[in-house]
Order: C-alpha cells, then structure tokens, then sequence
C-alpha cells in the first residue's frame, strides 16, 4: 500500500498571481455575466435586453480569448491550466453560445411562457464548457462536466409544454447521471490507485510514473481508465454509447441541439484530450485498443444509422456519432511528438465540424420558422423536420440552400469545404500512425455517408412542392400572418441574411484558403516542430 | 495527283454528292453521277493498265499521305499497282460500271434510289482501295469499308425483318473472319516489324524457312479472314442469306467482287503462304470441302438466287483450291472469268425477278424460255460458262485449276476428285435451275410484266450483251503474272494418268446427262403445281447442310442467353449487394434505437461490460 | 485496528454501483430510478472516501461533497421532471417515454 | 496563368448566366456558348501562340496554397494535357449545343453547372500538385452530379448518389496515397512537397511504392471504368441528360486515362509494371465483359455506356504494355473515343427529344422519316465497331498492334472485343433505323446537324490524318517505353518495343 504522499493535493496553498486571473478571465467573464444576468432579470424582465446581454457577454469572453491564444501556457492553481489549445476551444465554445443565443430569440418569443432562465442556463453550459477546456485536474473536470449536463438538462426540458419535453429530458438526466457515475467511479479507482487527482500522473504512486505515461498493470487503474472514458464517451455520444443521441437530438429545442452538438462536444473532446494525453495513454496499449475499436465502430455505425433516416435531426444525431469516430483518431498517438500534431488536426476539426453543424441547425430554424403553420408550435416543426420538407429549398432560398449544401459537403469531407481540410488532417495524422484499420473505416463510413448527405442535398434541388401544394401554403401564410402580425414582423429578422451570408463567407474562405485558420492553430502549440509527426516512418 | 490515285476518288465524289442531295436528285441526274464516275474509274483503270504494260518494274506505285506510323514502319496512303491488282481493278471498275448501269434501270421505281447508288458508289472505293492498298492496314480498310456496303446493301429494304437479319449475319459473321486476319497482322507486325504487303512478301521469304511456326500461323489467321469474306467454309453461312438484298448488290458484291477478296488477300500474300504449305494445303482443302457442299447445297434451293449464291460459294471454292494447290494464276483467272459469267447470271436472274413481279421461287416459274427469250438466252450463255463446257471463259480457267491439282503437292489426287465430283455437281444444278425456271409451262405467271415498260431498254439489256460476249470470250485474255507471282513448281505432267484430261472435260456433259433424265419431271412439266420433295435429306441439304443451325445453337443462343441472363450485370448486382448489407445492418441497429431509456441503460452497462473484457483479455 | 485493504474498499464500491445500476435498469417507476441514481453515486463517494483515507488526502472526501452536491442538484431535476411527467402521462411509468425511436 | 483565366472564367461567366436566368430564358445558354468559344479560343492562341514547346511539362504558374502543407497551386501542360483540353473544349461545344433546346427549366443554373465541370476538367487535366489536383478531381464530381441530380431522367438520384459514392470512396484511397507520397517526399528531403515534379525524383522501396501505385490505380480504375468497378457508369450515362453523358463518356473518362497515364504508370514505373499484366487482365475483361454487356442492353445510352467500358478497356491494355505504339493508340482511343461516344450520346439525346422514350423496343425504321440521322447514328455506330477511316480504328488498331508485343494472348482476347463491338454496333443501328417503320420522326435540325456533322468530320479527319494527334504523343510514348527499358533492365524483364 502507498504511503507516500503524493504531490500537489487538491487543498494546498499557491499563490494565485494577476496572471493567472488574466488567463481565466474569459471564463470569469461568463461568471460575472451570469451574475450581471441575474441582476438585470431582478431590475428589468426583458426578452430584448436579456438577449442582448448574453450576446454581449459572450463577446467580450471572446475578445478578452484573443490575446490568451498565443500565450504560453499557465496553471492556474492546480485545479486549471489554461493553455492555447484550450483558450482556442473556448473561443469555439463561447462562438457557438453566441449564435445559439442569436438564434434563440425567434423560438422564445414563439413562446409565451418565461424565458429569463433559458439564456442563465445558456451561460452556465457555457462556463461549464469553458472550465472543462481548461481543467487539468479531475475535480475542475468534474464541476465543469456536472456544470454543462445539469444546465443543458434544464434546456433540454425548457419548453415544458413541448411534445418529447418530458421525455427527452428524462432520458438525458437519467442517461447522462449514469454515465457521469461511470465516469466518477472511474476516476475514483484511477485516484485510489495514483493517489492523485491531477491529470499528470508525474510524481504519483504508479510504478514508472516519473516517465510520462506507462503500461498499466494494476486493473483497477485500468479499469478506472475505462469507466472514465466510457463516461466521456457518452457525451460525445461514441458507439456504443451513443443510445441518447438521436433522441435527444430531436427532441430538445432546435438551438439546444445545437448547443449540444457544439459546445459539449468541443469542450467534452478537449478535456478528453487533455486528460488523456497527460496521462501518457498512448503507451497503455490497452486503452488505445479499446479507443481504435470504439472509433471504428462509431465511423461504421453513426453512419449506417443515419443511412435511412428521414428526420433531420435525428439524422444530425447519427452524423455526430460518426464524426465523433473520425476524431476520436487523433487521440490514437504513438509518441510525444504527435501530440502538437493530433491538437492541431483535432481543433481544425473541431472548428470545421461546428461551424458546419451552426450552419446546417441555423438553415433548419430559419427554414421551419417560415414555413410554419398556424396552430404549430416552432419547436414541434423542427422536431418533425425531415430531409422532404427541404424539398426545392434551393430555387425558393438559393442563399440559405447553399449554406445548407456547403455545410453538408464540409460533414461529408469534400472539396471545397472545410470539411474536407479537416479530413485530409485526419488522413494525414492516421497515415503517418499506420492507423490503416481506422483509415479503412474512415472510407467505409464516409462511403456510407455520401449516401444520406447527398440526399439531404438532393431534396434541396428537388423539384419543389407542386403548385397546388404551394398554393394552399400561401393561402394558410396569409391567414396566420393576418391572425399575428407580431410573428410576420419578426419573420423578416434583419440579421438572418447577414448570418446566412457570413456563414457562407467563412465556409467558402476556410474551405478554399484554410491557412488563415492553419496559421492560427500552428501557432497556438508552439513547441515543437508543428509537422514533428511527419519523422516518423509509418 | 498519280491519274492512279484518282480511280477511286470519282466514285467517291459522287458518292459524296449522292448522299449529300439525297431524295433532290431526280432518277436521271443520280444515275448519270454515279454511272459516270464508275465510267471515269473505268476509263482511269485502263489509262493505268496501260501505263503498266510500258512501266519498266512492272508496278505503278503512288503515295497519298502518311497515314500513321507503327514504331519505325510508316503505314501510308498510298497506292500499288502489278498486274495482279490490274485485273483486279479492270474487274471492280468495269463488272462494276456494267452492273451500275443495270441498277440504275433496276433500281429506278425505287424510292431510295440515291441512296442506292450512293452505297453501290462506296463499295467501289471501297473495293477498289482493298485491292489498290500497298500495305496490309489499308487493305484492311477497303476490307472492312467493302464489308459495311454489304451490310448496307444488303438491309437495303431494310423495312423487312429478314433482310434485317442477313444484312446483321453477314456483318457479323464476316467480322469474325476479320479479327482473325487483325490478329494475323499483329502477329504479322510483331515478326516482321512491317505492314506493307511488297516488303512483307520480301523479307518473309528472307527471314523464314518454308514449314516455320510463324508463317503458319500467320497464313492460318490471314486464311481466316479470307474465308470469312469469301463465305468458304466454316464462315460460308452469311452468303445465301445475303440474297436479300437487291439483285444488281448479289451481283456486284455477293457473286463479282467483294466475296473474292479473300481469294485476293491470299494471292496477295503468297509471299508468307509458300512459306506454309500446311496452310496452302488447308486452303485447298477449305475450297473443295466448300465447292462439294454449296454444289450439294445449291440442289435443294428452291430460291433462284440462293441457287446462284451456292454456286458463287462453290466457284469461289475452286479458287481457293487453286491457290492452295499452288496455281495461283489460274485462281486469279478463274476469279475474273466467274465475275463475268456470275455476274452476268445474276442480272439476268434480275430481269427475270422484276419480270415475275418479284418472284423468285424456282417452283412457280416455268416456261420462261418462251416469254423471255432474250433473258432465256442470256441465261444459258451464262449456264454454259458456270459449267464450264468447252470454248466458254469458264473452260477455260476451270480446266486450268483442275490440271494443276493431281501432282500439286499441296493438293493431290484426292482434291482432283473434289473438283470433278464438283463440277458434276454444277452441271447438275444448273441444269436443274435451267429446266425448273425455263423448260415446261408456266405454273404460276401467266403474265409477265413488261420490263420494258417503266425501265429503261438500254441500260437493263446492254450490259447484259457485254457481259455475255465477256463471258463467252473472257477465256481468250491472257493474264501475265511472272512479275507478281513466284514461278510455281513444275509440274509433271508426264506423271499423270492420261485420262485426266479427258475426264474433266466429259464432266459437265455427264452432269447434264444426268440431269436429263433425272429431273425429268422439271424438264416436262406442263404446268402443274411443283414441290420439292419434302424429305429431310432435301431440307438438310436446302438449309446449307446444317451449319446455320449448328453456329445458332454453338454460338448464338448461348451469348444471347449469357446476354439475357446477366442483363443487369450480375458484378453491378454483387456490388450494390453491399448497399443491401449495409442497409441490413441499418434496420438492426435501427431496432436498438427503440425509444426505451432503461434498455439504453442497459446498453450503456453492456457496452461497459463488454469493453471491460475486451479490455482485460 | 486494521487497515480495511484498498481493494476490498473498492470491490464495495462496485458491488454498490452494481446495485444501484441494475436496479436503474430494472425498475420501471422513475422514482426509483432515481433514488438507483442515488445508490450510484453514493458507491462513487465510498470509493473516493476509501481511496482518500489510503493516500491520507483530503481530495477524496472534497470530492464526496463535490458528488453529493450534484446528487442533490440532480435529483432536485429529477423530481421536478417527475412531476411534469405525472401530470402529463399521469402515471410514473418510465416505459411510456418511448415515442421517439429509430 | 491563362488556363487560371479560363476556369474562373468559365465560373464567373456561369455565375452571370444563372444571374441572367432571370432576365431573359434565352440569354444562359448564349452566354455559355459565348464563354466556351471564348475559352477555347484564348487556349488555342497561347498553345499556338506561346512558340515554346510542351513535350516535355511546362510550369504555367506555381503560387503557394496551402503553405503549411507546402500546397502550391500549380498548373502546367504539355502535350498530353493539351489533346485531352482540346477535346474537353471540343465536347464542351457539343454540350452546349445539345443542351439548346433540351434544357429549358432552371437553364442558368444548369449552365452555370456545366461551365464549373468544365472548370473542373481543365484544372484536372492541368494541376500538377497533387493536392490540387486531387482538389479539381472532386470538384468537378459536384456540379456533375448536380447535372444528373436535377436535370436526369426517371431514376436520377438513384445515379447520381452511385456515381458519386463510387468516386468518392476510391478517391479517398488515393487521398491516402498522396499523402503517403508527401509524407515520403519529407522523409527524403525533409520537406513536405506535393509537387508533381519533385515526386518524379523520389526514389521508393518498390514494396512500397505498389501501395501506393494501387492507391492511385484503384481512384482512376473507378474513373476509367474498368470491370469490376464499372457499375456506375452505365446508370450515370444513363440517367444524366444528353449533356451529361456527352461530358461524362467524353472527357469524364478520360480524366482516369489521363491520370492512369500522369500518376501511376509515370511516377510509378517500376511497381505499375509489376502490376501490368493484372491490369491487362482487367482491361481485357473489360473489353469482352463490356461488349457482352452492350449487346443484352435494351436502352439506348445503356447500351452505349457498356460499349464505353469496353472501349476504356483497350486503354487500360494498350497503357499497361508499356509501349510507343500502344500509347500513342491509347492517346488516340481517348480522343476517338470522347468524340464518337459523345456523338452517339447526343443521338440519344436528339431520338430522346423525338420519341420520349430510350429503349431499343420503342424505335425502329426511323431511317425512311430521318435518313440523315440515320446516316450519321450508322457512322458513329461505325466509329464504335472501328471502321477503318475513322479515328477510333486508329486507335484500336495501334493499342492492339503495341500491345500484341508484350501480352500477345491478352491482345488476341482483346482482338475478339472487334466482333463482340461489331455485334452491339449493329444491332444498335438496325433496332432503331432498320425495321418497319413506325412513328415518323422529325430529321436532324440545323443545330444538331452541326453537332454531328462536326464530331463525324473530327472522326474522319483523325481517321485519315492520325499523325495531326500521333506526332504529339509519340514522344511520351518513347519516354514510356525507356521508362520500361530502365525497369526491364533492373528487373530482368524484357519487353519487346
């Protein structure tokens, strides 16, 4: 039995410096917002004001990132280390909070219940995410995890009238508490057997610690890795545990499903990579077994189930499952010198995966916003939307149609799109790692995925609804917009095109220039040799 | 420009012209075209003839345009004139000038005429590049040029299914020789580096020994492509089908010229075919198995041209035979004397169709020789000469094949029987062809149109008058091939049994002695109905010997079935199986997503479990 | 006094969340699913609070709390969904939410 | 920089024709034509104007991408590159024309599609870099299948999706292999480099260099087709409008040949031969397996795109002979062979127009209504069974004749393909000319009288004047045979030239 004390115990006494507040201070903008929030409900209940508030605040964390991301890296305490990796992925956090609260509004408004908690909760999964890209330590780990599910269950379940309301909040609490109990189980069997809750395992009690990482003997250890991972793997929702996925996908509200797809996975895989690779996994070959075989079953299997699939959103449920797999490739490193290499091709993945999965959520609010009909709720046509209610998008909206398309060539990795940088990232680093098995699932499941991406693109160029069809939708436009004018004013949202138009912007630009975005991700490592993984023969 | 270039350039143009203004060129202003530039090649043809008697090397060469380049070997475009491609083009340009005046008439009530003779025009540019070519590549494109006329002639009344069917037979069948003559000039190509038929001939007979492996194969796979165009055996079967077409198209190409390229392509490489005498003797043995079977085959036609066809077949089998034995002069000969009386045969065949409303069932004519009787006498002037009796063009080659063939040594006593048995059987039919269709009474027209009526006298009957006189005094053009072809070994004639002679020269008279008294009730018919016997000898026999059936069922049925089968691709079927695989897999794992939250629970603690032991084995 | 041996901690910890996670699984009423939820993370803390008092630290029992404050925050949802859903489905049947599948 | 000029030109002036969509319906296609003369225009003028020569690759422009990865966008051509542009511009004409009167819903759109293929293809055919080129390789597949996709028949979708996944899941494994090849471009020379040139100086272990060499092979086997990955094709052809096909037989094909040509038999000269006699293997299947499969086709473009494989099939044996003749046959079967496919598709399109209808059983004794069309179908049917004259009997001829000096019992198979072309050809012909007659249909307008009459003189003119096409890849085609001299020499195997 270890006796020995380990080092760096969570109660300890450093000193905490201005630097490191600077270096938390995006993350403590988003706590003070909260704060500020709280108060403006207390003085003023203002839909406009709340909304606009929460925007500014995300903002502001933005900017005060900016000069974070080149910085070196620097522990806070010893609970955070806030490095540019990190700060990067909490840019794409906060950058997804902002356009989930600009796309909000619509669907609050629809609603004629309160709607002050909704952006609170919107900024504590934000600050949740935000503590989890730059945790270091189990226990910041933990509050920040337990931060972004217990908020998101609140959303999830916020429209409490809505149709799978009930329902897809139970299943996410339920689930989602299981696997947060897998998870601190495991890292209750990793702390019993390293006597340490930081992710370093530097100067603990495993055997041959005091090199980075080592073959894991002792089972409980192993098994406390896999509890853990398994607990990640749920939130992002890898096969086989990804049973949540769809359904909570369809059901929660349309921005949540956003929320969920962007901001949990960026910070979930984030945190996982740091964890993992502090923790020198690469060299328990066990552990990177077991990773390699939940990627390929995810690839393979994400896809297959969104082969059929007709509602949108289930479908995006499924596509997620596959391209958490894709990514879940960087983490099979060999070496050290892979690790610059995996962050940059996973935070260009990232990057590419969320900017495609806001446009394609942003394309299905807008589009089920108007062509509503009276009587429907916004939040029940978007749990019904299928890939046929996009039919002839394109000649009706040829803009928000190609954002659309753009968005489904970047998830399907093709030219022109981001996407398909972010997969020749994934290709690259997996060749270089004779990764050949999980390249053979890659081809598979992208092959497979074609088929349901293009349909989506297809019923975009299809023909649109017959004339008849049509008529009648015009006729039922002109009686709800005569019933409610406040809807029709709200329809015509000046930002939508802007929106629209810049997401096209930035997909066109990052899909044909990426460098603007490799040049920043290069630089965020700055330790190493960015292309050292290039040395090794494969 | 060489005036030897420009041969098959006239018909050219106005084929150009006829197609170009189709249906917009009245009857007199097309036929006049197409006539006249025959006329041109004809006259051109002699011009050159002439011009090759006073050249010294005995050859007129001219070269067009480099066409491509093989590695180092030029392949060009460019012309070669000996004597054997002489007699060759006097044949093409001038049967051919004859037959195209006849069609013009022929052809006049029909509404396609241009057409018509646009496609007769092509086949004479065709024909005439084959038999002009200096190099195999460009023999192969008259080859293949003359083949697509065929097809196109012979579908010419192309609203009838049948004539559909033979234009396809012939094209395909011919094909199957022709790819067997390309690989021979792959192979040709890969052992000599060259394609132009000269050096060919030349360097062939310097590299090679007589009996090596090469040669051989290569004479067998040029062997092939002759048979193929020449409808011997086993490619014959395209050649009576191919009676469908127009009668002026079976005389010009199914009887004159075209169906004697193979003999041409043979002649032409003798260089390579003496160094094989396994294949001089195959190509005997293909020309008088083939002579035997049209000659049996020709008894049981009931259809005057399918009789002609057949014997076409058969005199074509004598050439080859010729060939084989080594008399490669007397085959050539043979070749030119039958375009003339086969030719003359078919178009007064053709007076007699249009004059018996196109009838052409032997069975239903009868007593034609007094309603017709210029067509009658015509007739017979060409019967004399396909039976070779004394005095006519046909004596006169066929009797120099069959001299040749006793102490050939690549034919021998054997083929001399052939050819006798063979020429019995000519004799025989076209006696049994005379008497069905001229002797006794008329059975079932009583009426016969006016030929004269609505065609024109001078082009339907003067062509006949020339190719008559051609063929009764064709015998007497002597033909000069010491330049082009090897002196043949000698023969020794003193080794023959005296009665060879003899014997060959009583055949035909035998023959229609024979006949005599064997179809007597052909020859006394007082114009009850007629049938044939309907034994299945007879249909055997009327069929070709059986070997449409035989190909139909070897070949075609079962590519068509292969075909039929794996209509939807049976490779595209296994791959898309994958789809059904996936799809498969799509519906099970569908079912786990069934909505329950406790059994997603379950799968959590079961994916743990299981991850676990993966882990720990 | 004997040490109680780590593992036989842990192994109680195990068997505890066994428990708890069978009975999440097998029970139908959503309140008893959560109180297995309860029974789950409160193995957790007994493994952390074994595992702090070997490496005699204080992490593990700040974690406890960590754990009990998320139980409490968990459950306080839970309830608060438990009765929308006996109001909506008038029953606590965690079967009959099941209508989104495939 | 000129060929720059033409992609974004044919991409801005597809943007201003779907712009002009709503103006006037005329004005797309005016546009188009107006931007397909232009372009082919200015190329001709620099080829014939630059005086340099392009046997050997000549740089056109090289500028940084993707700096990170040392991406360059980087064009050059030579004379490889310049037969198969003129070709696409040559067809990029025809499509215009025959999509004239054909397509007339969405018609901006669509011009603007078919402006981006052609985009598309030049920078396939001009890239040099292999990221880029793999970069235009799937950007042309977009507005392809968009063509199929909108403007296709009865199952079009169902195409569109095969023909794309087919692409896409090979194209991937060739991602794989220009990534591997940079990767060992870098442990070589410790930099990263895409480049085309600097790829030719790598020197691999043979072991590894038929990885690769596979990884590229199977992306344009795909592409080619080749049996056993041949199944997309004819449901593409099929379903694409007449435009479509034309570009899709015509020069989609030979963005495969070319890149069997530039990727794996010049970088890969060692392992491809190796590999040669499996690939004349598939290419001999293809030819016999592709004619019997025309022959049971009862829909008109199907059976023409079964006869495409079947003619890709005399490519993929003449190119792995390693041989001058068979490669310049091959150079020119790509040629003949884009003009009289595409000319047989337009038919298609142009009888479709007519009757409605693509099966065989539908048509019959058009001749006696349409004897020119009939004419002309007979002289592409014709150039399909290789008649002599025309251009494809060149090519043929010479691919079998190259390749009868290295794989003779390949080439003799091969030679059987003649009789099995012969029997789809014409039966194509006589089921829709031959026969009694029945509807009568309306003969070739003005418009496709150009249409045909032009692709039949191109044929004729190749036919009879190879040498305009054979003279500029004979140098290649010596260079491949050295090439194979080279590895003959190491290997011990000797080829006969």
């Amino acid at each position: 039995m270890p006796t020995e004390m380990a080092a760096a115990p969570l109660l300890s006494n450093v000193q905490f410096t201005n630097a490191m507040l600077l270096a938390i201070s995006p993350q403590l903008i988003v706590a003070f917002g909260i704060v500020l929030s709280l108060l403006l409900i207390a003085w003023k209940r203002s839909r406009r004001m709340l909304q606009g508030l929460t925007s500014a605040i995300f903002i502001v964390a933005l900017i005060a990132s900016v000069p974070l991301l080149f910085n070196n890296e620097i522990p806070v305490t010893i609970l955070l280390k806030v490095d540019g990796y990190g700060v990067f992925a909490f840019m794409l956090v906060c950058f997804s909070g902002l356009m989930v609260t600009l796309l909000s509004g619509q669907l609050l408004q629809r609603n004629t219940e309160a709607h002050d908690e909704y952006y609170l909760l919107l900024q504590l999964v934000i600050l949740g995410g935000g503590v989890l890209v730059v945790s270091d330590h189990f226990a910041s780990l933990f509050l920040g995890f337990e931060l972004l599910s217990l908020a998101l269950v609140g959303m999830v379940g916020f429209f409490r009238e809505g149709k799978h309301a009930v329902e897809t909040a139970f299943k996410y609490l339920i689930l989602s508490a299981t696997a947060s109990s897998f998870m601190l189980l495991g890292i209750a069997f990793i702390y019993s057997q390293t006597g340490s809750l930081h992710f370093s395992l530097i100067n603990t009690g495993v055997n041959g610690a005091d090199q980075l990482g080592a073959e894991l003997t002792n089972t409980f250890h192993a098994l406390g890795m896999l509890l853990f991972f398994a607990g990640m793997a749920f939130k992002l929702s890898l096969v086989p545990f990804h049973f949540w996925t769809p359904d909570v996908y369809q059901g929660a509200p349309t921005p949540v499903t956003m929320l969920m797809a962007t901001v949990s996975k960026v910070a979930m895989f984030t945190v996982l990579m740091k964890c993992l690779f502090s923790q020198g996994v690469f060299v328990q070959s066990h552990m990177m077994q077991l990773m390699a075989l939940v990627a390929i079953l995810s690839m393979v299997f994400g896809n297959v189930l969104a082969l059929k699939q007709e509602n949108l959103k289930r479908l995006l449920g499924y596509s997620s499952i596959a391209h958490m797999g894709y990514l879940l490739i960087v983490l099979l490193i060999t070496s050290m010198q892979d690790i610059n290499f995996a962050w940059q091709s996973a935070l260009f993945y990232l990057s590419a995966y969320v900017l495609a999965s806001l446009s394609i959520f942003m394309v299905l609010i807008f589009t089920t916003q108007e062509a509503l009909l009276p009587g429907q709720s916004q939040q029940q046509a978007e749990d019904d939307t299928t890939i046929g209610s996009w039919q002839g998008l394109f000649w009706r909206k040829p803009m928000m149609a190609f954002l659309a398309i753009l968005a489904v060539l970047s998830l399907a990795g093709i030219p022109l799109s981001m996407g398909f940088i972010a997969k020749f990232y994934l290709l690259t680093f997996a060749s270089q790692a004779g990764l050949w098995w999980l390249i053979a699932a890659l081809v598979v499941g992208s092959g497979i995925g074609l088929f349901y991406y293009l349909r989506i693109i297809f019923s975009l160029f299809a023909a649109p609804f017959s004339e008849q069809k049509a008529e009648q939708k015009v006729q039922q436009q002109a009686v709800s917009s005569d019933g409610t004018g406040q809807v029709q004013a709200s329809g015509n949202w000046p930002w939508k095109g802007v929106l629209v138009t810049g997401f096209v912007f930035a997909g066109l630009v990052f899909g044909l220039y990426p460098d603007v975005l490799m040049q920043v991700i290069s630089r965020l490592g700055e330790l190493t040799e960015p292309l050292a993984v290039l040395d090794q023969t494969p | 420009m060489s005036l030897l270039a420009w041969i098959p350039f006239y018909p050219l143009i106005s084929f150009l012209l006829l197609i170009a203004l189709g249906r917009r060129l009245s009857w007199g202003l097309a036929s006049t075209l197409s006539i006249g530039a025959i006329a041109l090649s004809a006259i051109s043809s002699g011009l050159v003839i002439s011009q090759l008697a006073s050249a010294d090397s005995g050859i007129i060469s001219v070269k067009l345009w480099s066409w491509f380049s093989l590695g180092s070997a030029e392949v060009n475009f460019s012309f070669y004139l000996d004597s054997l491609s002489a007699v060759m083009i006097s044949v093409v340009s001038g049967v051919g000038l004859l037959i195209h005046a006849y069609a013009a008439a022929y052809m006049k009530n029909d509404e396609n005429f241009s057409r018509f003779m646009a496609y007769m025009n092509l086949f004479i540019v065709a024909m005439l590049i084959l038999v002009l070519a200096d190099n195999l590549v460009l023999l192969y494109l008259g080859w293949e040029g003359v083949g697509l006329c065929s097809f196109l002639l012979i579908g010419f009344w192309y609203q009838e299914k049948e004539n559909v069917l033979a234009a396809r037979k012939a094209f395909i069948v011919t094909r199957v020789g022709d790819t067997a003559m390309a690989i021979g000039l792959f192979l040709l190509f890969k052992s000599l580096g060259e394609l132009n038929i000269a050096a060919v001939n030349v360097s062939a007979s310097s590299l090679w020994q007589i009996g090596d492996e090469l040669p051989y194969w290569i004479a067998l796979l040029l062997l092939g492509g002759a048979v193929g165009k020449s409808a011997q055996l086993p490619l014959q079967t395209w050649l009576p089908d191919a009676m469908a077409g127009p009668t002026p198209v079976s005389a010009l190409i199914h009887a004159a010229t075209m169906v004697t390229a193979g003999v041409y392509l043979i002649a032409r490489m003798q260089g390579v075919f003496l160094l094989s005498p396994e294949v001089m003797s195959y190509v005997a043995w293909v020309g008088a198995l083939t002579l035997l079977l049209a000659g049996v085959a020709a008894l049981a036609q009931k259809d005057i041209k399918r009789v002609l066809a057949y014997s076409t077949m058969s005199q074509i089998g004598y050439m080859m035979l010729a060939l084989g034995a080594g008399a490669w002069s007397a085959g050539v000969f043979h070749l030119m004397t039958h375009a003339f009386f086969k030719a003359l045969l078919f178009l007064t065949a053709g007076s007699v169709i249009l004059a018996l409303h196109h009838q052409q069932d032997l069975f239903k004519m009868g007593g034609l020789l007094k309603k017709l009787p210029v067509e009658s006498g015509l007739f017979i002037v060409g019967l004399i000469c396909l039976m070779a009796l004394p005095g006519t063009s046909g004596f006169f080659s066929k009797e120099a094949i069959i001299a040749t063939l006793w102490s050939s040594p690549t034919a021998g006593p054997v083929l001399w029987w052939g050819a006798i048995l063979g020429a019995l059987l000519t004799s025989i039919y076209s006696c049994r062809l005379f008497f069905l269709a001229f002797l006794g009474a008329s059975r079932e027209h009583d009426k016969v149109h006016d030929l004269h009526h609505d065609h024109p006298t001078v082009l339907l009957r003067w062509p006949l008058f020339l190719l008559a006189l051609l063929s009764l005094f064709g015998g007497l053009i002597s033909l000069d091939f010491t330049e082009v072809f090897a002196v043949a070994s000698s023969v020794d004639a003193a080794q023959e049994p005296a009665w060879l002679h003899p014997l060959a020269i009583a055949t035909p008279f035998i023959g229609i002695a024979f006949a005599w008294f064997f179809f007597k009730s052909y020859r006394d018919n007082n114009g009850e109905a007629l049938e044939m016997k309907p034994g299945g000898l007879n249909r055997f026999c009327g069929d070709g010997l059986g070997f449409d059936w035989l190909y139909h069922s070897l070949l075609v049925r079962p590519y068509c079935f292969l075909a039929a089968i794996n209509r939807r691709d049976i490779i595209d079927q296994l791959i898309m199986f994958n789809g059904w695989y996936v799809r498969l897999w799509h519906d099970a794992m569908s079912a786990s997503q069934n909505g329950s939250l406790r059994w997603y629970a379950a799968g959590i603690g079961l994916a743990v479990v299981c991850l676990a032991g993966v882990t720990t084995l | 006094m004997t040490a109680i041996p780590l593992n036989h901690v842990l192994i109680l910890a195990c068997i505890l969340f066994s428990i708890g996670f069978i009975g999440v699984i097998i029970r139908k009423n959503t309140l008893f699913i959560l109180m297995s939820l309860e029974i789950m993370l409160n193995a957790v803390g007994v493994a952390f609070i074994g595992a702090g008092s070997v490496w005699q630290q204080a992490d593990g029992q700040i974690m406890f709390i960590l754990i009990l404050s998320l139980a409490a925050a968990e459950v306080a949802i839970g309830l608060a969904l438990l009765i929308r859903m006996q109001r909506r489905y008038q029953s606590l049947d965690i079967d009959k939410l099941s209508e989104m599948r495939g | 920089m000129i060929l720059t000029i033409v992609m974004l030109g044919f991409l801005l002036l597809g943007a201003f024709a779907w712009y002009m969509e709503g103006i006037s319906s005329r004005a797309p296609r005016w546009i188009a034509l107006f931007a397909v003369i232009f372009a082919a225009g200015l190329f001709a003028s620099f080829v014939l104007g630059s005086g340099t020569s392009f046997a050997e690759l000549k740089p056109l422009v090289r500028v940084p991408w993707i700096p990170l990865f040392n991406i360059e966008y980087a064009l050059a051509i030579d004379h490889l590159s310049i037969i198969l542009l003129s070709l696409t511009f040559m067809l990029a004409l025809i499509c215009v024309l025959v999509s004239w009167q054909e397509i007339k819903e969405k018609a901006g759109f669509y011009y603007f599609n078919l402006l981006a293929t052609f985009a598309g293809i030049i920078g396939v055919f001009t890239a040099v870099d292999l990221f880029l080129f793999f970069f235009f390789w799937e950007v042309m597949l977009l507005p392809m299948t968009a063509i199929i996709a909108i403007w296709g028949h009865e199952n079009r979708h169902f195409a569109a999706i095969k023909f794309f996944i087919f692409t896409q899941v090979s194209s991937l494994l060739m991602l794989v292999a220009i990534i591997l090849m940079a990767a060992a471009h870098y442990q070589q020379t410790g930099q990263l480099s895409f480049y085309y040139s600097d790829w030719l100086a790598l020197d691999l272990p043979l072991e590894y260099a038929r990885w690769l060499m596979l990884g590229f092979f199977i992306a344009f086997a795909v592409k080619l087709p080749s049996v056993p990955v041949h199944s997309w094709l004819p449901d593409a052809h099929t379903q694409a409008p007449t435009a479509g096909s034309v570009l899709l037989a015509g020069v989609l094909l030979k963005t495969g040949a070319y890149g069997l040509i530039r990727f794996v038999i010049f970088l890969f000269p060692e392992a491809s031969q190796g590999f040669a006699p499996l690939a004349a293997l598939l290419g001999v299947v293809s030819i016999l397996y592709g004619a019997k499969m025309a022959f049971a086709q009862q829909d008109f473009k199907r059976l023409v795109a079964y006869s495409s494989i079947s003619h890709m099939g005399f490519v993929m044996l003449a190119l792995f002979s390693f041989n001058t003749t068979a490669y310049q046959g091959a150079v020119l079967t790509l040629v003949a062979h884009g003009l009289s496919s595409g000319a047989l598709f337009s038919l298609a399109g142009i009888i479709y127009s007519r009757i409605h209808s693509r099966n065989l059983a539908d048509m019959g004794g058009f001749w006696s209504s349409a004897p020119r069309m009939g004419g002309f179908t007979l002289a592409f049917a014709a150039a399909a069974f290789g008649l002599p004259g025309l251009a494809n009997f060149i090519g043929e001829f010479m691919s079998l004749v190259g390749a009868y000096q290295v794989f003779p019992v390949a080439a003799v198979f091969a030679a059987l393909g003649l009789i099995g072309s012969a029997v789809y050809g014409i039966v194509l012909f006589q089921s829709t000319f031959h026969g009694p007659p029945g509807d009568k249909v309306e003969d070739l307008s003005g418009r496709e009288l150009v249409i045909s009459g032009s692709l039949l003189g191109l044929l004729l003119l190749f036919g009879l004047f190879p040498n305009m096409i054979l003279e500029y890849s004979s140098a290649a085609g010596e260079q491949l045979a050295l090439l194979s001299q080279g590895v003959s020499n190491l290997t011990g195997v000797t080829y006969a030239h």
